[in-house]
C-alpha cells in the first residue's frame, strides 16, 4: 500500500495524533505552533482528497483490514471532501488568524491543554466526515463535542460557563437520540455500515421501529444542527466563546451535524422509506422557513456582532436544511453549495470579529462605533463577507441561493412563496448587517478617538485573503460545484431525477 | 409471553423519558447531570436487551465446550463504548458546574439565568 | 479591437480607485490620478465607438460561475452610448470636483474619489453588460459604491437619507429585480440580451404585465413612482454626488436598464402586441405629470432639480413603452441629452452653493449679475429639460412625439405636452428672476463667480448642451441600429 | 421464564429508583440512589449476558460516577432548591414520545428472539471467526480491540478529552494541591484505626485485581478500560485512607498527564506501527509473522494503552476535583 491510499486515516490520525503530543508542551506558544503545523496538515490532506475524489475517486479504506460491514470503514465522497475542506479550512484559519487573542483569552500555562483540546475536536469533526459506519459517527460526535465545550467553556466572560452547559445537555441528548436511531436501525437490520444498511433496510421498509429511528435521527442531528427551534444553545455558545473558537466553530460544527443527517437521509432511509421524502419534507421545511424568517428578524435587535452573527447562522442553517428538505438533485446541490459558502462568508466574519476584539477589547455595537474609520482594510473585508452572506452577485452567497432559489422554484406549487421568503430574509439580512455597516462607518467612537488603529500585517492579511476567497469562489465556484454534485451522485445513488 | 418479551424496551422507554423530563424541568445541575446519566443509561440497557439471545451464555468461548450459543457481542461492544462516553460527558459537566458555582455562587439554572440576564 | 480587452474598460477604473486609495496622503497626486484615470478610460471607451457604430458587436465572456449564467461584456449602441456618456461626463465631473471638494474644505476627500471611481467600474459594467445577471452584480456595486458618498458628510440627518437611498435601492433590486431575473432564467433558460427579446414564446398574456412590473419597479435607480423616494432623499449629498446620481451614472444606469431590458429582453414588438403591458405608460405618465407638479412646489434649487429628474427618467421609459422605432430612438438620446442638461444645472447649483452658499430659490433673485457665467449655464440648461431649440432637449423630444406619432398614441403626446409646459412654469421664473430681479432683501450678495475649476466645467457642459443639437449624427446612427430590423 | 421474571423485577425497580433519583431534593442521597441505578443496571446485563458490560458499569456507573459526584458536592451547596410547577406542555410531549416508543416495540422482535435480524448478520461472522482469526476467547474483546479498534481508539480519546477538559477547568493537575500537603483536613480517614488496617489489607488486592483484569481480558469479563476504573478505586482508596496529598506525591501530576497522553499515544503508534509494516492503520495481523501472534500483539498493547490513559486521566480528575476549595 502506499501512502495515497491512507489519505482517509492520515486526515483523523495526523490531528489526533498530534493532540496528545501538544499537551505534554509546557508553553503555550510551541502548543499554537504544534496545533497550527497539525491543522495545516490536515488542510493539505484534506486537499489532496479533494484531488483524488475529483480524479479516480478515492478508495474505500478499511480500518484495522477488516473488510466493512465487519469491520470499520472510512468512505470519502465528493460531500466528505466538502466537510473536511470547510473543517481544516476553519481550523487553520482559526488557529493562524487567533494567535494574538488567543494569547490573550488563554492563559500560558492551560494553552497547551486548550490546543490539545482544539486539535481533538479537528480529529472528531474530520473523522465524522470520513467515516463509513453509524456507531462510528457517534464516537467521533462525541469527541468532537466534548472538545468543543472545552473551547467554548474557555471565553473569558463567565457566561461562556453557562452558555457551554446548556450546549453540553442539548449536544449530549442529541446524540443520544442519534445513538437510539442507530439502535433501532440496528435492531432491524443488524448491521452499522451506512452501505450495508442501505441495503438491508430493503427487507424491513415501513417498519415501525425504521421509522422511529427516522424521527430519533432527524431530532437528534437537528438538535446538534442548531435547526429553530433546536438552536438555542447556539447563540450564546457562539458569543461567548473566545473569538478565535467562533471562528473555527461557526463555520463548521453544525454543518457537520447536517452532514450527518444528509447521510442518513438521503443515503440510508431515501432509498428505502416509501414516504420518507414526503415526511421528511413535511417535518423540515416548516422549522426552515420559521429559522430562515425569524432568526433575521431576532438578529437585527441585538447589540453584540457576535450575537448578531450568531442568530444570523441559526436562519443560514435554515437555508441548508430548506434545501436539503426539497429532496431533489437541485435541492441537495444548493444545501452543499451554502454550507461551503455560508462557512467561508461566516469565517471571514467571525475573523474580522475577532480582529475588532483584539484591538477595541469587546465586541459590543457600542463599542465597535466608528471602527469602520478606525481599521479600514478589517472593515472592508468584513462589508466583502457580509455581501456574501446576503447574497449579493459576484460573491460566494450568491452561487448557492441562486441554485437554492432555482432548487425551490423547481417545486410545484409553493415554489413562489418560498422563493419570497428567501428574498425577505436576504432582505432583513441587509438590515442587520447594514445596521451595523453604518455604526462601523459614521458611529462616534466611545472615546471620541478616531485615529487608525489595524491589526497586525499578517492577520490582516488573512483576513483579506478570507475575503477575497469569497469573490473567488463567487466568481469561479467550479470547486464546490463540482465536488457537490459528486456528493449528490452519491447521496441520491440515482434514484432521484 | 409476547409481552414480557417486549417489557424491557418499555422501561427503556420509561428511563429514556424520566430521564429527559429531569433534563427539561430540573433548575439543579447536578441534578441534570444524573438525569443525563439516566438518560443514557436507558440507551445502554436498549442496547444490551437486543444483544441477548435465549439459550445463550456471554461470549466467551470455552475450550472443550462444542456448539454454545453466544449472545450477540456487538451491541455490547457499543455499549462499552457508549458508557465510557457517558462517564466522560459527567465529568467534563461536572467540572463545568463546579466552575459555574464558583463564578454565580448557585447552581441553578434560574437564578444563573437571572443574572445573566442583568450583566 | 480584440473583444478579450473589453474587461479593461472595468479594471481600469478600479486600478484607479487602488491607486487613489494608495495616494490618499498626497491630494495632488491624488487628484491627478483621478483625472488621468478618467481621461484615460474615456479614450478607451471611445476607441470603441467606430467599431460599434459599423454594426460590430464585441462580446467576452469572463467566467461562468453557473450553468447559463456567465460574467460577460458586449457593447452594443445602447451600452456604448451609456458607456460614452458616463466616461465622458467623468472627466468634467472629475475636474468640477477637485473644485467643489476643495473650495468647500471636504473632509474624507480620499474616500470620495476612491468611491467614485468603484461607482464608475460599476457603471461601465452596467453599461457593458452582456446579460441580466452581469447587469444586476454592477447594478447592486454602483448602489454600494454610491452609499458612502451619498452619506459623504457623516451627521445624523445625512445618515438617515443615506440609509433611504440604500434602502429603496437594494430593497428593491433584491425584493423584485432579483426575483424577476429568476423568473425570467426558469422560464427561457437564459438571460443574454438578446435582439428581438427572449421572453417570446416563454411568457405570455398577463404575467409579461407582471414580469415587465417587476422590473420596472425592481430597477429602483429609474425612479419611477413610487420608487422615487430615494432620490430627493440623496440631494443631502455633495453637489459632484448628485451630478453623478443624476446625469452620469446612477439614474441613467436605472433608466438605461429598462430600456435595454424592453428592447433586448421582452423585445419591441412583442410587447407592442402584449396588453398586459400598456400599464408601463400610464405609470411613466403619471411619474412624469405629478414630478413636475411637485417639483412646482419646491422652494429649495436642489430639491426641485430632483423631481425634475424623475420627470425626465420617465420620459425615457414612456418613449421606450411607446415601442415605435423613432421612440426608442428618443429613448436613448434622451439617456444622452438629459445627461448634458442636468449635469449643468447641478453644476450650477453647486457654484451657486460654493460661491455664495445659497440653496433655497427666493435667494437666487438677481444673482445672474454676481455670477453671469453660472447663469448663463443654468439657463443652457432650463431650456434643454424644456426642450426648446438649440438645446440637446429639443432633439430627444422631437424624436420621442414622432414615434408617437408613428405610434397614433395621443395620449403620450399629451403627457409629453403637458409636461413640457409644467417645466417651463417652474424653470423660466427663475431665469427671469435671477436675471432680472432686484436681490431680496437680507440676502448677502457680496460674492463673486465660482473656483475656476467649477467655472470650466460648466462651460464645457453647457457648451456640449448646444453643440449637441447641431452634432448628433453619430449618435443617431449608432442608436438606429437598435432599430433596423423593426419595421418603421 | 425465571429468569425474565427476575428481569422484570429488577427492570421495575430500576425505574423505581429512577423516579427516586429525580425526585430526592437531597443531592447526596441522589447520588447514592445514582450508585444503586448503576449497580441494578449492572445486575441488569449480567442477567442479559452481558458480562463485560456488567463489569464496567459496576465499575463506572456504581463506582467511578459516585465518587466523581461526591468529589463534585464537596464543592457545591448539596441541596436542591425547592421545587416548580410541572410544565404540563413538556410532560405531555414526553408522555406521548414514550407512548410512541412503546407503540413501536410492537414491530420490533422480541427478547432472546434468535431470529432477530441482530443475530442473523454480522454478529455470526464475528463468533465464528474470532477463534480462527484472533484467537482469544473473550469474543467481545476481540470486536473491542480488534474488529472495531478504531471505535476504541475514539473512546480512549473522548477519556482523554474529558481529562483535558477537567483539568483544563479546573486547572488541576500542576502545583496547586501540594501546597495542600499538611493539611489537616486532607489528612482524611488516617485517624482511624480500623478502616486504616482494613484499606492497607485491601488495597495490595485491589491493584492486584486491576492488573489480572488488565491482563486476562482476553480470557475473561474484562480489559484496559476497567483495570483502569478499578486501578484507580485502589488510589482512591488509599487518597481516603492517607489523605489527598500524600496519594498525590505517589504519582505526581505530571506523570498522570504523561500517562494519559502515553496512553492514547501508545494506541495509535500500534496503529501507525500497522500501517509502517504495510497493512492498513490499526491492522495487527502484520505486527508478527503469524497474522494471530500478531493480533495478540496489538491487542495486549492497545489495552495497555487503554490502561494507562483511563487510570491517567481519572486520577487527573479526582486530583482536580480533590484540589479545589
Amino acid at each position: 500500500m502506499n501512502l495515497a491510499d491512507h489519505l482517509p486515516a492520515l486526515q483523523v490520525i495526523v490531528p489526533l495524533m498530534t493532540a496528545p503530543l501538544v499537551i505534554l508542551l509546557r508553553n503555550g506558544f510551541l502548543a499554537w505552533l504544534g496545533a497550527l503545523l497539525a491543522s495545516l496538515a490536515s488542510f493539505g490532506l484534506a486537499i489532496l482528497l479533494t484531488v483524488a475524489v475529483l480524479g479516480a475517486g478515492v478508495p474505500e479504506y478499511a480500518m484495522g483490514g477488516w473488510q466493512p460491514p465487519f469491520g470499520i470503514s472510512l468512505n470519502v465522497d465528493g460531500l466528505s471532501a466538502l466537510m473536511l475542506l470547510l473543517v481544516t479550512g476553519a481550523s487553520t484559519l482559526g488557529l493562524a488568524g487567533g494567535r494574538l487573542s488567543l494569547r490573550r483569552d488563554i492563559d500560558n500555562r492551560r494553552a497547551p491543554m486548550f490546543y490539545g483540546a482544539w486539535l481533538i475536536a479537528l480529529a472528531g469533526l474530520c473523522g465524522i466526515a470520513v467515516a463509513g459506519d453509524a456507531f462510528n459517527v457517534f464516537v467521533f460526535m462525541e469527541i468532537s463535542s466534548l472538545a468543543t465545550y472545552i473551547l467554548i467553556a474557555a471565553g473569558r466572560d463567565r457566561r461562556a460557563l453557562s452558555a457551554v452547559f446548556k450546549y453540553l445537555i442539548i449536544g449530549t441528548i442529541g446524540a443520544t437520540f442519534y445513538l437510539i436511531g442507530v439502535g433501532f436501525i440496528y435492531m432491524m437490520t443488524g448491521t452499522l455500515n451506512f452501505a450495508d444498511m442501505a441495503l438491508r433496510l430493503a427487507d424491513v421498509i415501513e417498519t415501525r421501529p425504521i421509522i422511529i429511528a427516522a424521527g430519533f435521527i432527524t431530532i437528534g442531528l437537528a438538535l446538534k444542527a442548531a435547526v429553530f427551534p433546536l438552536h438555542i444553545w447556539l447563540p450564546r455558545a457562539y458569543t461567548y466563546a473566545p473569538n478565535a473558537v467562533t471562528v473555527f466553530i461557526a463555520a463548521c460544527s453544525t454543518k457537520v451535524a447536517i452532514y450527518v443527517l444528509l447521510r442518513f437521509n438521503y443515503g440510508v432511509f431515501h432509498g428505502n422509506l416509501l414516504a420518507h421524502s414526503d415526511l421528511f419534507t413535511v417535518f423540515i421545511i416548516p422549522l426552515a422557513l420559521s429559522g430562515i424568517l425569524l432568526a433575521s428578524a431576532i438578529a437585527i435587535y441585538q447589540g453584540n456582532i457576535k450575537k448578531m452573527l450568531a442568530f444570523s447562522s441559526v436562519a443560514q442553517i435554515g437555508y441548508i436544511a430548506l434545501a436539503a428538505g426539497l429532496a431533489t438533485h437541485a435541492g441537495l446541490m444548493a444545501a452543499q453549495l451554502h454550507m461551503f459558502n455560508h462557512a467561508l462568508a461566516k469565517g471571514t466574519l467571525f475573523l474580522c470579529v475577532l480582529a475588532f476584539v483584539l484591538t477595541t477589547g469587546s465586541a459590543s455595537f457600542s463599542n465597535l462605533a466608528g471602527i469602520g474609520r478606525r481599521m479600514p482594510w478589517t472593515m472592508a473585508a468584513f462589508v466583502i463577507a457580509g455581501l456574501s452572506l446576503v447574497g449579493v452577485p459576484g460573491t460566494a452567497g450568491f452561487v448557492s441561493k441562486w441554485y437554492l432559489i432555482v432548487a425551490v422554484m423547481g417545486m410545484p406549487g409553493w415554489g413562489v412563496p418560498l422563493v419570497m421568503a428567501i428574498i425577505l430574509s436576504s432582505l432583513l439580512a441587509v438590515v442587520y448587517l447594514w445596521r451595523f455597516v453604518e455604526l462601523a462607518y459614521y458611529g462616534q467612537p466611545p472615546d471620541g478617538d478616531v485615529s487608525r488603529m489595524e491589526v497586525p500585517l499578517p492577520l490582516r492579511t488573512l483576513i483579506w485573503s478570507a475575503a477575497l476567497a469569497n469573490i473567488y469562489f463567487g466568481l469561479v465556484p467550479q470547486l464546490p460545484l463540482a465536488l457537490a454534485e459528486s456528493g449528490t451522485t452519491t447521496l441520491l445513488g440515482g434514484l432521484l431525477p | 409471553m409476547k409481552l414480557l418479551g417486549l417489557f424491557n424496551y418499555w422501561v427503556f422507554a420509561v428511563l429514556l423519558m424520566i430521564g429527559l423530563y429531569a433534563l427539561i424541568s430540573k433548575q439543579n445541575l447536578v441534578k441534570k447531570i444524573m438525569a443525563l446519566a439516566i438518560f443514557q443509561s436507558a440507551v445502554f440497557l436498549f442496547f444490551i436487551t437486543m444483544s441477548r439471545v435465549d439459550e445463550g451464555t456471554a461470549p466467551i468461548i470455552q475450550a472443550g465446550v462444542a456448539n454454545q450459543i453466544f449472545s450477540n457481542p456487538l451491541p455490547q461492544v457499543l455499549i462499552l463504548t457508549a458508557i465510557v462516553v457517558g462517564i466522560s460527558t459527567t465529568a467534563l459537566g461536572l467540572a463545568i458546574v463546579v466552575r459555574l458555582h464558583e463564578e454565580y455562587g448557585t447552581v441553578e439554572d434560574n437564578e444563573i439565568l437571572a443574572m445573566d440576564r442583568e450583566s | 479591437m480584440n473583444p478579450s480587452t473589453l474587461p479593461l474598460i472595468l479594471l481600469l477604473p478600479l486600478v484607479g480607485a487602488i491607486a487613489i486609495a494608495l495616494a490618499g496622503r498626497w491630494p495632488n497626486v491624488r487628484e491627478t490620478i483621478s483625472l488621468l484615470t478618467a481621461v484615460t478610460l474615456a479614450v478607451l471607451v471611445f476607441s470603441w465607438f467606430p467599431e460599434v457604430s459599423e454594426g460590430l458587436r464585441p462580446r467576452f465572456v469572463l467566467s461562468e460561475p453557473l450553468p447559463g449564467l456567465s460574467l460577460a461584456f458586449s457593447l452594443e449602441p445602447l451600452g456604448m452610448m451609456f458607456a460614452c456618456i458616463a466616461s465622458f461626463l467623468w472627466i468634467i465631473n472629475t475636474i468640477y470636483s477637485i473644485g467643489y471638494m476643495r473650495g468647500n474644505n471636504e473632509k474624507n476627500q480620499t474616500r470620495f474619489y476612491i468611491c467614485f471611481a468603484l461607482a464608475i467600474a460599476a457603471a461601465m459594467g452596467i453599461a457593458l453588460a452582456d446579460n441580466l445577471f452581469t447587469l444586476f452584480l454592477f447594478y447592486e456595486l454602483l448602489t454600494l459604491s454610491t452609499y458612502p458618498l451619498v452619506a459623504h458628510k457623516g451627521d445624523a440627518k445625512t445618515i438617515a437619507s443615506a440609509r433611504v437611498y440604500l434602502g429603496v435601492l437594494l430593497g428593491t433590486s433584491i425584493g423584485l429585480l432579483l426575483p424577476a431575473i429568476i423568473w425570467t432564467w426558469v422560464a427561457t433558460g437564459t438571460t443574454t440580451f438578446t435582439l428581438g427579446g427572449i421572453v417570446e414564446g416563454h411568457i405570455a398574456g398577463a404575467a409579461v404585465g407582471l414580469l415587465l412590473g417587476l422590473f420596472v419597479f425592481g430597477i429602483g435607480k429609474a425612479a419611477v413612482m413610487p420608487v422615487h423616494r430615494w432620490l430627493p432623499a440623496a440631494m443631502v449629498a455633495p453637489t459632484p454626488v448628485s451630478a453623478l446620481l443624476h446625469a452620469v451614472a446612477v439614474v441613467k444606469a436605472g433608466v438605461f436598464s429598462i430600456t435595454k431590458i424592453i428592447i433586448y429582453i421582452f423585445g419591441v414588438d412583442f410587447l407592442f402586441n402584449e396588453p398586459s403591458a400598456q400599464w408601463l405608460q400610464f405609470a411613466a405618465a403619471f411619474t412624469i405629470i405629478t414630478a413636475s407638479i411637485i417639483a412646482l412646489y419646491q422652494t429649495n434649487l436642489k430639491r426641485m432639480l430632483a423631481y425634475s429628474t424623475i420627470g425626465q427618467l420617465s420620459y425615457v421609459i414612456m418613449a421606450t413603452v411607446i415601442l415605435k422605432p423613432m421612440a426608442e430612438v428618443g429613448a436613448a438620446i434622451h439617456i444622452a441629452a438629459h445627461a448634458f442638461g442636468k449635469i449643468t444645472l447641478f453644476f450650477a447649483a453647486g457654484a451657486i452653493y460654493t460661491a455664495a452658499h445659497k440653496t433655497e430659490l427666493w435667494q437666487l433673485a438677481g444673482i445672474g449679475r454676481r455670477m453671469p457665467i453660472t447663469m448663463a449655464a443654468f439657463t443652457i440648461g432650463a431650456l434643454s429639460m424644456i426642450g426648446v431649440p438649440p438645446t440637446a432637449g429639443f432633439v430627444s423630444k422631437w424624436f420621442i412625439l414622432g414615434g408617437a406619432f408613428q405610434a397614433e398614441n395621443y395620449f403620450a403626446i399629451f403627457t409629453i405636452i403637458a409636461s413640457t409646459v409644467l417645466n417651463a412654469m417652474y424653470f423660466l421664473p427663475i431665469i427671469y428672476f435671477a436675471w432680472l430681479a432686484p436681490p431680496a432683501p437680507g440676502v448677502d450678495m457680496n460674492h463673486g463667480e465660482a473656483p475656476k475649476a467649477i467655472l470650466l466645467a460648466l462651460a464645457v457642459t453647457s457648451t456640449l448642451t448646444i453643440v449637441f443639437f447641431f452634432f448628433n449624427q453619430p449618435l443617431l446612427d449608432l442608436e438606429s441600429q437598435l432599430v433596423e430590423s423593426l419595421p418603421l | 421464564m425465571t429468569m425474565l421474571l427476575i428481569g422484570v423485577f429488577l427492570l421495575s425497580l430500576l425505574v423505581i429508583t429512577a423516579i427516586a433519583i429525580v425526585r430526592s431534593e437531597d443531592l447526596f442521597s441522589a447520588v447514592m440512589l445514582s450508585g444503586i441505578f448503576s449497580l441494578l443496571m449492572a445486575l441488569n446485563f449480567f442477567l442479559l449476558d452481558a458480562a463485560d458490560v456488567a463489569l464496567t458499569e459496576a465499575a463506572v456507573g456504581a463506582g467511578v460516577a459516585t465518587v466523581l459526584l461526591l468529589a463534585g458536592l464537596r464543592l457545591i451547596p448539596p441541596k436542591e432548591a425547592p421545587g416548580r410547577p410541572l410544565r404540563a406542555l413538556s410532560v405531555t410531549v414526553i408522555a406521548a414520545t414514550a407512548l410512541l416508543m412503546i407503540y413501536a416495540s410492537f414491530g420490533q422482535p422480541t427478547l432472546g428472539d434468535p431470529l432477530a435480524p441482530t443475530q442473523q448478520h454480522i454478529a455470526p461472522w464475528y463468533i465464528e471467526k474470532t477463534p480462527e482469526l484472533i484467537d482469544i476467547p473473550n469474543i467481545v474483546t476481540a470486536v473491542l480491540s480488534s474488529f472495531r479498534g478504531y471505535d476504541t481508539l475514539g473512546e480512549v480519546f473522548v477519556v482523554l478529552t474529558a481529562g483535558i477538559g477537567v483539568m483544563f477547568l479546573l486547572g488541576g493537575g500542576r502545583g496547586k494541591p501540594f501546597s495542600r500537603l499538611d493539611s489537616q483536613a486532607e489528612q482524611g480517614l488516617s485517624g482511624h484505626l480500623i478502616p486504616k488496617v482494613m484499606a492497607r489489607l485491601l488495597i495490595p488486592f485491589i491493584l492486584l485485581f486491576a492488573l489480572f483484569i488488565q491482563f486476562h481480558g482476553e480470557y475473561s469479563p474484562g480489559g484496559g478500560f476497567q483495570a483502569g476504573a478499578i486501578f484507580v478505586a485502589g488510589i482512591i482508596l488509599y487518597s481516603l485512607v492517607r489523605g489527598e496529598g500524600l496519594a498525590l506525591s505517589v504519582i505526581p501530576p505530571r506523570a498522570l498527564l504523561l500517562m494519559s497522553a502515553g496512553g492514547a499515544l501508545l494506541f495509535g503508534s500500534v496503529g501507525v506501527a500497522g500501517m509502517l509494516m504495510g497493512g492498513n492503520f490499526l491492522e495487527y495481523s502484520v505486527l508478527a509473522e503469524n497474522p494471530v501472534i500478531g493480533q495478540h500483539i496489538g491487542i495486549i498493547v492497545i489495552e495497555l494503552g487503554v490502561g494507562l490513559t483511563v487510570t491517567g486521566v481519572l486520577l487527573s480528575i479526582f486530583h482536580a476535583f480533590a484540589a479545589r476549595d
